[in-house]
């Protein structure tokens, strides 16, 4: 018993403190809360001095980006507030786009040039004006050519934006229906009879039809 | 398939009878033949490059002989496997056709090779990769992202998958239509009913079935071919209500009808 | 017009390269995600050199309990790896990935870019339903460019999420990966007397030559 004492011990030595503010400046960096010294003390090894790391660290930080501050009486890791005009893109609100949006833009992706009544077509609904002018707006759809048709009208096309921040090369990246299917993203439901769409025999010649038959 | 005395028992020993059936009984484990066989190699315990492919696909041949003896369903894919490996065997053992420009067996038994060390090799590949420090586990993002609120500025944002899930919505929903557009180019023995019964109250005379198709029902084929039949078979159905009378001079010649009088 | 030179001419000069890294640390600190040396460009002064900032600051957190990383292009701050257990409390409980999936996964970095056809080659099964849309859901992989052999099919590589969550710089550093390229197991081997496609191996060259030159 008592030779197994030392080792014992030294398993239960705190750290030294380099090694203690080490794992202080770790925990205040990934908590998403303020931590006490309490709750530090309760996840640090056994012996560690919380408190006088935190000192340390503290000093570490003097000066530089990022500071050691108190919040009530815990304590958290904050960018200097001299540098708060650097932060402006980590204020951004992100909002999920809505259903006719990201429908109306799906559209455009696969079919592109798509024209405003092409897009209702598919969609089977009128498309709002707003719908296009936040899609605009985001930089994630342009105005392409004129279609050489009666009433020459618009067509629209995604922007490099769209390919960037949906992280594709090109638009014609995109798989189609057979592939989605095949990888499983798209619910196998049969196909009334394999009927070939009028539609897409249409685009062979303009879009992106490859995409749908291979 | 290979022959029945490839299978006979005192080739094999005790432990691997034992192993074949702990096979055969995880069969649902497996992820195909490929998976088995390399499973399988691993009992010849050399290195995979110096493996007998030989060796392995009789061991293959036998596990897939075992599995019909204890009645195990096994799926197509291994089946196949089990085919192209008597293949394999039977050009290994034979010598080589002169006339046959085909891969000889040790080229196919070499590509089986490749394909079991690839597997092997890449599932390594994954462990190794998988047993890295992993973020979330071994370390840390920032806990408090967004750290600054001064400017707001909305962005919206949508994922790769929201976009095609979107369109798969859309396009699945357009598959379904032609069941609704066909009915566009067909005339169905309702409308045809409903229609002669109010023109042949005119008939008094014979006149020809043909006449009695609907406007912009004459000139595309399709349409044509429905608005025919569909005549024709309510003409039919009137002539049995004993409404009108039916006549055809001859064999293909147009159909005429006529107002029977009651 | 004349004294008022200088006071311009000072708002375009970039500031100490010591106030570059507190501007560095403070954005990465702030970030989450990695950012590129082009973002932080964007959001630093004119003239700011933030790849230098970065060697600076990279060396600051040598041994400490933060640590700044490379991934793929761009930038992260992340806790040291050694000081994980004291982080239970941080620890995102991981969807466990299936045998299937973390195979899939693997090929596809290793084999990058990659066909579906290529995966179910490898592991001699169908990828099944599921398998790649939890890959693209993690966002571990993305599309890449279509493979210009017929059928143009949908190819497959992995994302920066990827390297971050595996804390690796590029996908060069692959643990095994050269190995595995000099064993010749990365080869697109087609099956002797199979039909050959000339068109595939080329391509595949080039995919992986790719993962060698950034």
């Amino acid at each position: 018993m008592t030779e197994t004492r030392p080792a014992e011990k030294s398993l239960f030595e705190a750290p030294p403190i380099a090694e203690q503010e080490r794992m202080v400046e770790a925990i205040l960096f990934a908590s998403a809360d303020p931590v006490t010294v309490a709750e530090l003390e309760a996840r640090m090894p056994h012996g560690a001095d919380p408190a006088e790391a935190l000192v340390h660290l503290r000093k570490r930080y003097e000066g530089r980006g990022v500071r050691v501050v108190k919040v009530g009486d815990a304590w958290a890791m904050r960018t200097a507030p001299d540098l708060g005009f650097l932060m402006q893109k980590e204020t951004t609100e992100t909002r999920k786009l809505s259903r006719a949006a990201i429908e109306t833009l799906a559209i455009i992706a696969y079919h592109q040039p798509a024209t405003r009544a092409e897009i209702e077509e598919i969609r089977g609904v009128a498309v709002s004006r707003g719908t296009v002018d936040q899609l605009l707006e985001l930089e994630w759809i342009r105005f392409g050519r004129r279609r050489m048709t009666p009433g020459r009208p618009v067509t629209y096309v995604v922007t490099q934006s769209f390919l960037d921040h949906f992280g594709l090369e090109s638009a014609r990246d995109l798989p189609g229906l057979k592939e989605l299917r095949a990888a499983g993203l798209l619910d196998n439901r049969p196909l009334p009879g394999g009927v070939a769409l009028p539609d897409d025999e249409a685009e062979e010649q303009i879009g992106q039809s490859e995409l749908f038959e291979d | 398939m290979a022959e029945p005395e490839d299978f006979e028992e005192d080739t094999v020993t005790v432990g691997d009878r034992l192993a074949a059936e702990a096979l055969i009984v995880d069969v649902d484990g497996f992820e195909g033949p490929l998976d088995i066989l390399l499973m399988l190699s691993r009992t010849q315990k050399v290195d995979l490059r110096k493996i007998s492919v030989l060796q392995l696909a009789e061991q293959y041949l036998k596990f897939v002989n075992q599995a019909k003896v204890l009645r195990i369903e096994l799926a197509a894919d291994y089946l196949v496997m089990a085919a192209w490996l008597a293949f394999l065997k039977s050009r290994l053992l034979l010598p080589p056709d002169p006339t046959d420009d085909g891969p000889t067996g040790e080229e196919l038994a070499a590509h089986l090779a490749f394909q079991l060390e690839r597997l092997q090799a890449i599932r390594e590949a994954a462990a190794r990769l998988m047993a890295r420090d992993q973020k979330g586990r071994d370390f840390f993002s920032r806990g408090i992202p967004e750290d600054v609120t001064r400017l707001r500025k909305v962005t919206y944002s949508a994922t790769l998958l929201d976009l095609m899930q979107a369109y798969a919505r859309i396009r699945t929903h357009d598959e379904f239509r032609p069941y609704a557009m066909d009915r566009h180019h067909i005339f169905t023995m309702e409308q045809a009913l409903e229609r002669m019964r109010g023109l042949i109250g005119f008939a008094g005379d014979w006149t020809d079935l043909a006449s009695y198709l609907p406007d912009g029902w004459t000139v595309d084929p399709a349409r044509r071919r429905s608005a025919t039949a569909a005549t024709f078979a309510a003409s039919l159905e009137l002539a049995k209500q004993g409404r009108i009378e039916l006549r055809q001079s001859e064999t293909f010649a147009p159909i005429a009808i006529r107002r029977k009088e009651p």
